[in-house]
């Protein structure tokens, strides 16, 4: 282990050009946690650095550490080798800091433009708030970035996810920002919108920026990535450039084991229809979507983001309702009116926006994990804390759950860690039919074989699950089946033999093969 | 040990209770051994003034004479006083006469009602429209005194006409409102009757704020000290009110009398209050002290100083 | 070639530090209790007797008995700015009754299914119509007072049969009262309900995040228009005692209920936030509030100036553990 | 959202038309030029205690102890007038917004320092704001009798034939409306209320703009004070109790969100009109006052189903977008 920390060090250090950013010795701790520990990081002007480590290594603090959210215990922050502390966000962004954070924190009822400048915003002679200028500059930023498409006074909340990243992007280009951060910007994204981003950040490059890029997944990495930097447990294990690095030496460094993410090799057992939905249809959202899910299947739905994929699913489970259809399970048609419906008839959903929908913030772990299954843990309406708890370590355990203690607040848990609890606390309900909406979003590559592995097992016993993805190799290594949505309506059913990820991205975008 | 005599208002901070507390600490004086506990809500509502009494029962104190914010409200907490052997007498605003041993009425009602009236009359020789702008809807005194005014009304001041009533919550700002609605909706009025000290320094101050001063003559129940200013600049000719230091004065020697010297409150009985004579207990065992006295230009002056 | 290591093990509970017992909201709010009642004693040679300490309970079991299901509301994160209002429609209602001849088990029914009734009024605005609560019983509050007004005017009811007056004024043996019982007995049952059920399990899930809650199959919807009726059915029964208390009802009755029920509440340690709280906060809470007030009524302080004793604690006792923490974390 | 608030605003104006009109039928002079103008100078004070509340309201917090701080520094003035008569008015006021300012800077301290949820914070004040006006005082009222004539006239001093008050309500409607739509201080209320921990991460010192929100309405509070003393020619601990609840109203009615982030001068001004003129009606058309509290509860139901109608989000519309395209 020794070795790996030492790799790519001192020795083989870049002589390119001076770092622009410079942490060193920073420590961070939270009441009960130790999330930093002594690291250091540099970022050079047009380079990419990504930040590489399992969830709750630390990145996200590092990065609210940097754009001035949290101050750190201990250690250095130097600009163009120049000490600065940075006390506030508004301090970062006076020395050309700006980031593109895990959650999205932009102002959805505020126009682009004003997203875009607020909290700088051009003044008039007399110190207010000059409109027109800001209406300009920001329709340049817009078109300078190559996305002149977004007009300037559309509220933000009629964007699409896409396009909402950009704005963010351009709120970063329009304080001439010299240092971009971008915290896992691709874990929502399908194939185009990533690379659109891609094409940006190769501008941004070329712009001289010096730029931190965080994400799970390798194959991005690689591309858009000059040096890495990797943290296990919060503290810093090694650094140096991807060129000289493979990818089983990085995982090593970020896992401290070997770990080889290979699909798991299932017998595909297929049984009998389980779910059936025909002519399901949506005022606005979706029309006309009918599939069947059989026993013992993972069919896995694609699209890009956007096509009312998840709007299909929650109305599958009650969620959202529904102007036409059926949707019947093993042969009874149901209509559940609620997730509490379907839930009791044996269909759950596992929703993608973990921290929205997901986790309830500030009830702990076991909690979190047995709301769901309340009924089967409690007796005529009292609860037994006994069988929450073992309800919720059997779950979490199995997904390889990093916390303190089960009644830990999910709140304190890294982004990975509650995604965790996310899926546990459906799984838990023991159901027939599963829905999982992106479950892999923002989980590192060991934990995601591990939910690889859960899914595996389950449908060897029998479960049938609905996997929504975004990620091609997600969908070709676990689907039996791939549907694929367009704008609201099903493009396409393949069979995982006959597949390609072309032939999938072609479809979602509508582009004939 | 000296006798407790609680002296319970309807709400601290008025002029009209403090001068009463006036009285009430020279009755004290006079009968040598008598704490007087001064004491009321902020808020004028039965509840609170519950607690309070809850709180003298507790202190054991040996009367209570209270001016009540409910007349049947309180009936209970201070029959709970007198079971733990506490008198209890009411004055100003009366309690019901289960709840307490005697009642001192400031005047005669019917009195009052005449009064409020004929103060208006007296300065509408040729009659004509009036309105009356009282405290809240459920103030006892007020409603009784109105209700004795309307009964008067056909007999006595055929020509004065009464077009409305409303009420102000004796609240500054909801008497206003009131009172300029009066003068938006009967334009022909000629006076305006407030039976309480904060709705009449209302009314006064709109129709100065209107330049109505001459057309509509605002009179009622009013404080001297209070209401100076508008007998000088002619909104309003004259009001009327009793002693309040006579009046705490009064509750005080009848509270001592039952408490000390136990005389019994029965109907007939007459007692008595010191300075100010003797009064005789109807069949209701309440009694009346003195007829309401009458302010204008004349003697403003003086007893402004004086309360 | 990926090695699987062996599950890392996640224990239930971490042994919490001692300290952290000891300066938890309720044993905050005790020792302030103590420290009240000793300085009560003090202060007051009347204040340590049986008939006192009896009275004393009759300054907050009404609006206790508000504040429990109020803290359920406030957890789940909403609240009712009515329940004043709610008693005053309760009371007017029962005082009808009696003008058309009803006897107690009648008047005692009306009370309580009236405030049932416009609890689920408010229910029905803000889960059906999807409004926020502060707003919608604002506009209640006003609403159910005004129908009190438009019925009774400058009137009062009263007349409440002998048998009535047991509610509020009782003593269900030697100084304890029948409110007493029925405030211990609430508080039980609230305890119980929010503490131990799977339902007050769900108040805190909807509290903390009523979309993750829904996810989760918690009926959202449903669970908050049963607090709402909670809410009214204990406004209820407080108009139930505090009208057999005065024995009359004018329309004014109870009002600034809710401000005290609320304050009490928070005081109580829930968060006006929603998601956190507890009834044993809330109990000493009340308990807190009715010391202060009767142990400052027998020094004779203006209620007014209580209020402001009132203010201070509530500020203060929030403020002391925010304080606290960032004095040690500083050091 | 500019479309949908002007909107909001013309539905409200429509609605206090319909109102006048209504009133009007049942007493020909209420639409008169003179009267409404008066109506307005009767409003005046609600209407700049909204737009104090507004701003709190935008930033997702609550003021509730404004009518206490109105209390207070009314009896401050009052007393200092009664005391001092020779003290002029313009320095009174001065007094009044720095009383003011004052207790409004206490609450946006606890506010901001120890991140107390404002609610509490101003519950707690808002019985110890008026607790301290009967410690000031001890209990004793000021009387008309004993408020120099300039402290009771200058409000009522007419220039260009309408009422000082009015036209304090009119500069301060505009300084709000600058405040609110040309400056930085105003887009950051927006921007807190409408995504505070975006707004952290934008750079905005959120409990800093919060405790700027409270002292603005602190000093509001105190204006309204001086105002309404003078007014209503009396100071005493129970003025405008309960007010705070009319003020929060106001805002509710003129479509301001309870949730923050939504919300604008307009509205703020016209609800405030719009509760002033059932106020300054019900005894005008005869309705009986017993009527006035359920009439006016119903409003603030009726304004608040209205407005949720208006901010309902429709659904990302994904069929259309595809057609369109
Ligand atoms: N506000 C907080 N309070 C307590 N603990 C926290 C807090 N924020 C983060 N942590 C802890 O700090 C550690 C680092 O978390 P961080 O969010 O930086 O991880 P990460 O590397 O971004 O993970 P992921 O890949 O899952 O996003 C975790 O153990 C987390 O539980
Ligand atoms: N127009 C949009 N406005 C806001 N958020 C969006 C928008 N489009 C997508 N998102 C967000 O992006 C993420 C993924 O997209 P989302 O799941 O909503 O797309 P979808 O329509 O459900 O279809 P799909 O699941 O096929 O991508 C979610 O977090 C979603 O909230
Ligand atoms: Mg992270
Ligand atoms: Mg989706």
């Amino acid at each position: 282990m020794d070795t790996t920390a030492q790799h790519g060090t001192v020795k083989e250090r870049p002589q390119a050009s001076t770092p622009r950013l410079t942490l060193s010795g920073i420590s961070k701790s939270f009441p009960g946690v130790r999330a930093l520990h002594d690291v250091s990081l540099s970022l050079y002007p047009g380079q990419v650095t990504a930040l590489i480590g399992e969830n709750g290594a630390g990145k996200s603090t590092l990065v609210k550490i940097m754009t001035g959210i949290y101050q750190p215990d201990a250690g250095t922050i130097s600009i163009d080798g120049q000490a600065v502390t940075l006390p506030s966000a508004h301090a970062a962004f006076g020395h050309g800091i700006t980031a593109i954070h895990q959650e999205t924190v932009l102002f959805d009822d505020l126009s682009v433009a004003e997203n875009i400048f607020l909290g700088h915003a051009p003044r008039t002679r007399f110190k207010t708030i000059d409109w027109r200028t800001m209406r300009k500059n920001a329709k340049e930023v817009l078109e300078t970035m190559g996305a002149g498409h977004i007009d300037a006074d559309t509220r933000l909340k009629d964007l699409g996810i896409a396009n909402k990243h950009l704005v963010a992007v351009a709120r970063a280009m329009s304080i001439d920002a010299r240092i971009v951060i971008m915290d896992e910007p691709t874990a929502a994204l399908s194939m185009k919108e990533i690379e659109e981003l891609f094409l940006l950040i190769e501008f941004l490059k070329s712009e001289g920026k010096a730029i931190l890029f965080i994400s799970h997944k390798f194959d991005e990495i690689y591309r858009i990535a000059d040096r890495y930097t990797v943290f296990r447990d919060g503290e810093m294990i090694g650094e140096g450039l991807l060129k000289d690095a493979s990818q089983g030496q990085i995982v090593r460094m970020m896992v401290g084991r070997n770990v080889d993410h290979i699909f798991p090799q299932r017998k595909a057992t297929i049984g009998a229809p389980v779910l059936t939905v025909s002519g399901l249809s949506h005022p606005t959202e979706f029309d006309n979507i009918g599939f069947e899910l059989h026993k013992g299947e993972i069919l896995g739905f694609y699209g890009l983001v956007g096509a009312g994929r998840s709007e299909v699913m929650q109305a599958i489970s009650g969620i959202t309702r529904i102007a036409k259809g059926t949707i019947a399970l093993e042969g009874k048609p149901i209509a559940p009116k609620s997730a509490a419906d379907s839930i009791e008839a044996g269909i759950v959903y596992v929703p993608e926006e973990r921290g929205k929908q997901g986790v309830v913030i500030g009830l702990p772990i076991f909690q979190n994990v047995s709301l769901p299954s309340l009924t089967r843990t409690s007796k005529s309406g009292i609860l037994r804390l006994a069988e929450e708890f073992a309800l919720a370590r059997a779950f979490t355990e199995r997904l390889d759950l990093r916390a303190s203690s089960l009644s830990q607040d999910v709140g304190t848990l890294s982004g990975g860690n509650q995604q965790k609890i996310v899926i546990a606390k459906w799984l838990a309900t023991a159901p027939k039919v599963i829905i999982l909406d992106e479950p892999t979003k923002g989980i590192d590559i060991g934990s995601k074989a591990a939910v690889h592995g859960f899914m595996a097992e389950l449908v060897a016993q029998g479960l049938s699950v609905i996997m929504v993805s975004s990620e091609l190799p997600e969908i070709l290594g676990m689907s039996d089946r791939v549907v694929v949505m367009r704008e609201g309506r099903i493009a396409s059913v393949y069979d995982n033999k006959e597949l390609d990820a072309e032939t999938l991205v072609r479809t979602a975008a509508g582009i004939a093969a | 040990e000296n006798v407790k005599i609680a002296l319970v208002v309807k709400s601290l901070g008025n002029g009209f209770f403090d001068a009463a507390n006036k009285g009430a600490e020279e009755a004290a004086k006079e009968l040598g051994d008598v704490d007087i506990i001064y004491t009321g809500p902020t808020k004028a509502t039965a509840e609170a003034q519950i607690e309070v009494v809850n709180s003298l029962i507790a202190q054991k104190v040996n009367a209570i004479a209270i001016s009540a914010n409910d007349a049947d409200a309180l009936v209970p907490a201070l029959k709970k006083a007198m079971d733990r052997g506490i008198t209890v007498i009411s004055w100003d605003s009366g309690v019901a006469p289960e709840g307490r041993q005697l009642h001192l009425n400031p005047s005669d009602t019917g009195l009052i009602g005449e009064t409020i009236i004929k103060l208006a009359a007296d300065y509408l020789p040729e009659g004509g429209d009036v309105a009356i702008l009282s405290a809240s809807s459920t103030a006892t005194n007020q409603n009784a005194w109105i209700d004795a005014a309307k009964k008067i009304l056909p007999e006595k001041f055929p020509k004065i006409n009464l077009v409305a009533t409303v009420y102000g919550d004796d609240d500054s700002a909801k008497s206003t409102d009131e009172a300029k609605g009066l003068l938006k909706s009967y334009p022909n009025l000629k006076a305006i009757i407030a039976p309480t000290t904060v709705g009449v320094v209302a009314a006064a101050q709109v129709v100065t704020d209107e330049n109505l001063i001459g057309k509509v003559n605002v009179t009622g129940l009013a404080l001297p000290s209070e209401f100076k200013k508008f007998i000088d600049n002619g909104a309003s000719q004259a009001v009327a009110l009793w002693n309040p230091i006579d009046l705490g004065y009064s509750a005080v020697y009848l509270a001592h009398d039952l408490a000390v010297k136990k005389e019994e409150a029965k109907p007939g009985a007459t007692l008595s209050i010191g300075r100010v004579g003797k009064v005789t207990l109807d069949d209701t065992n309440s009694a009346a002290m003195a007829p309401p006295f009458q302010f204008d230009k004349s003697n403003i002056e003086k007893f402004s100083k004086i309360y | 070639m990926t090695d699987t290591p062996a599950p890392r093990h996640i224990p239930d509970r971490l042994d919490k530090p001692l300290s952290s017992a000891i300066f938890s909201w309720e044993a905050l709010l005790v020792v302030v209790a103590i420290a009240i009642f000793a300085i009560n004693s003090f202060a007051s040679p009347y204040f340590l007797d049986p008939w006192s300490l009896s009275d004393l309970t009759f300054n907050f079991t009404e609006k206790a008995l508000i504040a429990f299901a109020m803290a359920l509301l406030i957890i789940s994160g909403e609240i009712d700015l009515s329940v004043a209002a709610i008693i005053a429609l309760a009371s007017t209602m029962m005082g009808m009754a009696v003008q058309a001849g009803a006897g107690t088990p009648a008047l005692v029914a009306i009370g309580i299914l009236v405030g049932l009734g416009c609890g689920a009024f408010n229910g029905l605005l803000v889960t059906r119509l999807g409004l926020p609560s502060i707003v919608v019983t604002i506009g209640t509050m006003s609403l159910f007072r005004g129908i009190a007004f438009i019925i009774l005017g400058d009137q009062a009811y009263k007349g409440y049969p002998p048998s009535f007056a047991f509610f509020g004024q009782g003593y269900v043996w030697s100084v304890v009262s029948f409110e007493l019982v029925l405030f211990l007995v609430a508080a039980i049952i609230y305890w119980f309900v929010l503490h131990r059920t799977s339902f007050g399990r769900r108040v805190f899930a909807i509290g903390n995040n009523p979309i993750a809650a829904q996810f989760s199959g918690v009926r959202v919807d449903r669970i908050k228009f049963i607090l709402f009726c909670l809410t009214g059915l204990m406004s209820g029964i407080a108009s139930v005692l505090i009208t057999s208390r005065l024995g009359s009802t004018r329309p004014s009755i109870a009002q600034g209920y809710e401000l005290e029920a609320i304050t009490m509440v928070v005081l109580g340690g829930v968060s006006i936030l929603g998601g956190a709280g507890s009834i044993l906060g809330v109990v000493l809470a009340a308990f807190i509030m009715g010391l202060v007030t009767f142990g400052l009524g027998l020094l004779n302080v203006p209620g007014i100036v209580m209020s402001i004793f009132i203010g201070l604690l509530l500020i203060i006792v929030i403020a002391l553990p925010i304080l606290w923490r960032r004095l040690r974390g500083n050091s | 959202m500019k479309n949908i608030l002007r909107y909001r605003e013309i539905w409200l104006l429509a609605a206090i038309a319909v109102l006048i009109g209504l009133i009007s039928m049942r007493f020909p002079g209420f639409a008169d030029p003179a009267n409404l103008r008066q109506v307005f100078n009767d409003t005046s004070i609600l209407m700049i205690l909204a737009l104090g509340q507004m701003v709190v309201i935008l930033t997702r917090s609550i003021d509730l102890s404004m009518a206490s701080n109105l209390c207070f520094t009314g009896m401050v003035v009052a007393m200092l007038n009664a005391a001092y008569p020779a003290i002029p008015i313009p320095l009174l006021i001065v007094v009044a917004l720095f009383v003011g300012l004052v207790l409004g800077a206490i609450n946006g301290l606890l506010v901001w320092r120890l991140n107390i949820p404002s609610i509490v914070v101003t519950l707690g004040t808002l019985t110890i704001y008026r607790g301290a006006t009967f410690v000031i005082s001890g209990g004793a009222w000021v009387n008309a009798d004993q408020m120099s004539p300039d402290f009771i006239g200058f409000q009522r001093a007419a220039f260009l034939g309408i009422p000082v008050l009015s036209w304090i309500a009119l500069l301060v409607i505009t300084l709000f409306f600058l405040l609110m739509t040309r400056t930085a201080l105003g887009r950051s209320i927006y921007a807190i209320g409408v995504n505070p921990t975006a707004s952290v991460y934008a750079g905005i010192d959120v409990g800093r703009t919060k405790f700027v929100v409270f002292c603005i309405s602190g000093m509001i509070g105190g204006l309204a004070g001086y105002l309404w003393i003078s007014r209503y020619v009396i100071a005493s601990v129970e003025v405008a109790n309960g007010y705070e609840l009319n003020i929060i109203a106001a805002c509710v009615i003129g479509g301001i969100s309870i949730a923050g982030g939504i919300g604008s001068v307009g509205g703020a001004v016209l609800g405030a009109l719009f509760l002033g003129i059932i106020s300054n009606a019900l005894p005008v058309i005869n309705i009986s006052p017993f009527w006035q509290m359920a009439i006016s509860g119903s409003a603030i139901i009726l304004a608040v189903v209205l407005n949720a109608r208006g901010e309902r989000r429709q659904g990302r519309i994904i069929l259309k977008k595809a057609e369109a395209a």
